[in-house]
C-alpha cells in the first residue's frame, strides 16, 4: 500500500519530457489547414441553402424569406452570430437549426417532428444543414453577442454549464473532459477551451463547418451528437434541451470571438 | 421512479418558459438532470441507463472539484475495487499494446458490441507513448519511455514491484490515484480484459518494448 | 445532373484565376457501405473550361480527386467581364456546365 | 486560333491514348486513358501515359504540405514553366490507383494547376510534365498522413 502511493507520487510528478519533435508536425498541420482554405466546399451548401431560403416549397408551397431568426422576419444577416435566443412565437430557447425547423413548420407546412426524427444528412434534415450554413455566412466576421436578458435564455446558460460538466457513461467522460482546459489536443486536433470568457470562441464559431475525412457539411446538432457519440453516451434528440442548452452556454461563452462559419475542419 | 418523471416534466416545462423568479443553484442542479433525462434515448449498445451516475462521476460533474473528504472516499472505493492480475503475471506481448494503443475504437452507439475484445484502448487520443507516432494526445502525461524513467529493467524484479502494480492499478481503476481522473477506468468499467491489460503494461514497462528505447 | 458548381474567376493583370468547386461523391469504387457490399465507383473523369466561348482548360481525373472536388487554374489575356464556362462529364455520363464572370 | 490547336490537339492525343492503351475505352469519357489510371507507380503510369523513362528536374514544382491532417483531402499542385510541356499529371505512388490527373497544357494557360487528391497512406506525390519530344519530367515530395481524431 505505502509502495503504491509512493510510486503514484513519483508518477504524478514524473512529467513527459518528449514534445520537443511536435513542433515540426505541428507548423505542417497549420500549412495544411492554411492551403484548405482556398476553396472551402461548405460554399457549395452555402449556394445551397441560400436556393432553399428563396425557393416556395413545401405543403403550403411558401419560401423562408419571411423566416425570423431573432432580428425579425426575413433579417439573415447577423442572426447567426445571437443564436441560441429565445422565441416567444414557440416560447422556447432555440439554436438556428430548431429554429429553421419551425420556420419550416409554420410558413411552409413541414411537419417539424419528422424533420427531427430524420436522420442527419438524408431528406429534408439535409436541407436544414444548408439552410445554417446559408445563414451562418451571412454573419461571417461579425462578434458573437447571444442575448441574455429573457429569463429562460439566463436558466438554459446555467442548465448549459452544468450539462457541460455532466460525467458519466462508460468512459466517465463529461464536454468538459475534453474541453475544459486551454492548449490541449486529441491526437493531433487542437481541442478549443470551451468552458469560459474568454475562450476559444471559435470552437463555437466555426460551426456549420465542412468535414474533410468524410466530406460531410455538419451544423452545431451533428458536431454535439458526434460529442456525446464519442462521449460514450446515449443519443442526444435533434434539438433537445440538452443540446440547445450546451449551444447558450458555448454561444455565451464565445462572447466577441469572430464567427468564422462555414469553416473547413478535418 | 414515475412520480419523479412527472415532476422532471413540469419542471422542464418552467424552465423552458422561463419562470418568474430566478431559480436557486441547487433547483438549477434539480432542472439539468431532468434534462438530461429528457434529451437522450437509446440507440444500439449505448443506452440511457448510461446516465446513471456513480459516487465518483457525480461528485466529478462540476466546474470545482469535490469537497477533500468525497476525494478520499472515491479514491479508497476506488483502490479497493482493483482486481489484480491472475498469477501475478502483469506483463503481455508490447506489440498488441501498441495496436490497442492505436485502436481509438469501442463503447459508442455505433459499435455492435461492448465486449471488451471489440474495444481498443485510445491511449494515443491522449498520451504521447511510442515516439515514432507523432499523432498523439496531450490531454494526459507523455508515456514515452516510461518503465526507463521510472527505472524498469526487470519487470519482474522486485524492485520494481511498486511502479508495476501502480500502472497496473490505474489502468485498471485510474480513480483510485485521482478522484476525478480523465483516464477511463479500463478494468473497472470491463472495458478491457486482463489480458489486453497486461498487452498496455508491456508497452509502458517491458525494456524491450519502443516506449523504453 | 447534380448540384450547382461554385465559379470565382478573378482578374490579376492580364490574367484571371480560376477556382471551381463541384459537387459530386467521387466515390473510388474501393470503399465498402455498411453491409459490406463494394461501393460501385463514381467520379468525374473530365473537366473542361472556355473563356467567351473558346475551349481552354482540359484535365482527365481518376478516382484519387477527393469529394466535392476543387480545381484552380489561369487564364492568359482574360479580363473582368468575360464568361468563364465550366463542364465536367463523370464515369456514369452525368454531365453539369456552370457559367461565371471575370469579377 | 487557340481553340482550333487545342480541340485538334485534344482528338489526336485521345486516338493515341486508345492506342497505347489498347483497349477501347469502358467509361463515358472517349478520352479517358483506362490504362494510365490502371497502372501502379511512377514509371508504369508515364509509360501508360506514352512518355519515356522519367527524369527528376528542378523545371518542375510540385506543390504538397508535409504533413496531411486527413488523407480524404490533401491540397496538391503542379507547375513547369519549360518550352513544350504538353501536359501536367499528379500521382500518388501508393494509392490503389497511382494516377491522380492530368491537366492539358497550352498558350490560354498559365502551366500551373491545383487540386486535392485522396492518400491511403503516407507516399510520394509527384508532379510530371509530359514533353512534346516524349521526355517526363517530374518532382516529387513524400506527404505523410497522420491519424486525426478519436479514431472511433
Amino acid at each position: 500500500m505505502n509502495k503504491l502511493i509512493v510510486a503514484a507520487a513519483g508518477a504524478l510528478l514524473w512529467v513527459g519530457v518528449a514534445a520537443q519533435a511536435q513542433k515540426s508536425a505541428a507548423d505542417g498541420i497549420a500549412e495544411y489547414r492554411k492551403m484548405l482554405e482556398d476553396g472551402n466546399p461548405a460554399e457549395l451548401f452555402e449556394a445551397k441553402g441560400e436556393a432553399l431560403w428563396k425557393q416556395k416549397r413545401g405543403p403550403k408551397n411558401a419560401s423562408l424569406e419571411s423566416c425570423d431568426l431573432g432580428k425579425g422576419p426575413g433579417v439573415v444577416k447577423g442572426a447567426f452570430v445571437e443564436l441560441p435566443r429565445y422565441f416567444a412565437d414557440t416560447d422556447r430557447v432555440q439554436d438556428l437549426e430548431s429554429r429553421l425547423v419551425s420556420c419550416m413548420q409554420m410558413l411552409q407546412g413541414f411537419d417539424g417532428a419528422a424533420i427531427a426524427n430524420t436522420p442527419f444528412g438524408r431528406g429534408e434534415q439535409d436541407n436544414v444543414t444548408a439552410l445554417a450554413t446559408f445563414v451562418a455566412a451571412a454573419s461571417r466576421g461579425l462578434h458573437f453577442d447571444l442575448p441574455q436578458s429573457h429569463p429562460a435564455e439566463r436558466q438554459m446558460y446555467e442548465i448549459g454549464k452544468r450539462v457541460f460538466y455532466f460525467r458519466g457513461g462508460p468512459y466517465d467522460f463529461a464536454c468538459a473532459s475534453c474541453h475544459g482546459e486551454d492548449g490541449k489536443r486529441i491526437r493531433l486536433q487542437d481541442l478549443p477551451n470551451l468552458s469560459k470568457n474568454p475562450g476559444d470562441g471559435v470552437g463555437f464559431a466555426s460551426w456549420p463547418a465542412y468535414r474533410v475525412s468524410n466530406g460531410q457539411m455538419w451544423g452545431m446538432q451533428l458536431r454535439l451528437n458526434d460529442c456525446y457519440r464519442q462521449q460514450r453516451f446515449p443519443y442526444p434528440g435533434f434539438s433537445s434541451d440538452a443540446t440547445v442548452a450546451l449551444g447558450v452556454f458555448m454561444g455565451v461563452n464565445a462572447k466577441g470571438a469572430e464567427s468564422i462559419a462555414p469553416a473547413i475542419k478535418r | 421512479m414515475m412520480i419523479c418523471r412527472i415532476i422532471a416534466l413540469v419542471v422542464v416545462a418552467c424552465s423552458v418558459a422561463g419562470c418568474a423568479s430566478a431559480p436557486s443553484p441547487g433547483e438549477l442542479d434539480r432542472r439539468a438532470i431532468a434534462v438530461m433525462q429528457s434529451s437522450f434515448r437509446d440507440q444500439g449498445i449505448a443506452k440511457v441507463d448510461r446516465l446513471h451516475q456513480d459516487l465518483g462521476q457525480q461528485a466529478c460533474s462540476g466546474a470545482s472539484p469535490p469537497p477533500a473528504d468525497t476525494v478520499k472516499r472515491i479514491e479508497a472505493e476506488a483502490l479497493a475495487s482493483i482486481r489484480w492480475p491472475a498469477g501475478g503475471r502483469y506483463l503481455g506481448d508490447w506489440r498488441e499494446g501498441e495496436k490497442l494503443a492505436q485502436n481509438g475504437r469501442g463503447m459508442t452507439w455505433t459499435d455492435a458490441s461492448a465486449s471488451p475484445k471489440d474495444n481498443g484502448a485510445s491511449c494515443y487520443n491522449c498520451h504521447q507513448i511510442d515516439k515514432k507516432e507523432i499523432s498523439f494526445g496531450t490531454i494526459g502525461p507523455s508515456l514515452w519511455n516510461y518503465g526507463k524513467q521510472h527505472g524498469v529493467k526487470d519487470p519482474t524484479d522486485p524492485a520494481s514491484a511498486a511502479i508495476v502494480q501502480y500502472t497496473w492499478g490505474k489502468l485498471w481503476n485510474s480513480k483510485a490515484y485521482a478522484a476525478c481522473s480523465n483516464m477511463p477506468r479500463f478494468g473497472h468499467m470491463g472495458l478491457l480484459d486482463e489480458n489486453q491489460l497486461r498487452h498496455l503494461m508491456a508497452l509502458l514497462l517491458d525494456p524491450a518494448s519502443p516506449v523504453n528505447q | 445532373m447534380g448540384d450547382p458548381m461554385r465559379i470565382r474567376a478573378q482578374a490579376q493583370g492580364d490574367k484571371a484565376v480560376v477556382r471551381v468547386l463541384m459537387s459530386h461523391e467521387m466515390e473510388t469504387g474501393q470503399r465498402k457501405d455498411s453491409a459490406g457490399k463494394t461501393v460501385p465507383a463514381w467520379f468525374i473523369q473530365e473537366v473542361t473550361a472556355s473563356h467567351n466561348g473558346t475551349p481552354v482548360f482540359s484535365a482527365l481525373w481518376g478516382t484519387a480527386v477527393s469529394k466535392n472536388p476543387f480545381v484552380l487554374f489561369t487564364i492568359r489575356g482574360a479580363k473582368a467581364g468575360d464568361k468563364i464556362v465550366v463542364t465536367w462529364v463523370d464515369n456514369r455520363g452525368d454531365k453539369r456546365s456552370d457559367e461565371a464572370t471575370v469579377v | 486560333m487557340v481553340s482550333r490547336r487545342v480541340m485538334l490537339r485534344h482528338s489526336a492525343e485521345a486516338a493515341a491514348l486508345m492506342a497505347t492503351a489498347g483497349l477501347l475505352p469502358t467509361t463515358a469519357s472517349a478520352a479517358w486513358p483506362q490504362a494510365a489510371f490502371d497502372a501502379k507507380g511512377l514509371a508504369d503510369t508515364v509509360k501508360a501515359l506514352g512518355a519515356g523513362a522519367p527524369q527528376e528536374s528542378k523545371d518542375v514544382t510540385l506543390t504538397a504540405p508535409d504533413i496531411a491532417e486527413n488523407g480524404a483531402v490533401v491540397p496538391v499542385g503542379c507547375a513547369c514553366a519549360l518550352a513544350g510541356v504538353k501536359r501536367l499529371a499528379l500521382l500518388v505512388e501508393k494509392n490503389p490507383t497511382t494516377l491522380a490527373a492530368v491537366f492539358e497544357v497550352n498558350d490560354a494557360l498559365e502551366p500551373s494547376f491545383a487540386t486535392r487528391v485522396k492518400m491511403a497512406q503516407t507516399s510520394n506525390v509527384y508532379a510530371v510534365a509530359l514533353l512534346a519530344d516524349g521526355r517526363a519530367l517530374f518532382a516529387q515530395k513524400e506527404v505523410k498522413v497522420t491519424l486525426g481524431g478519436c479514431g472511433g
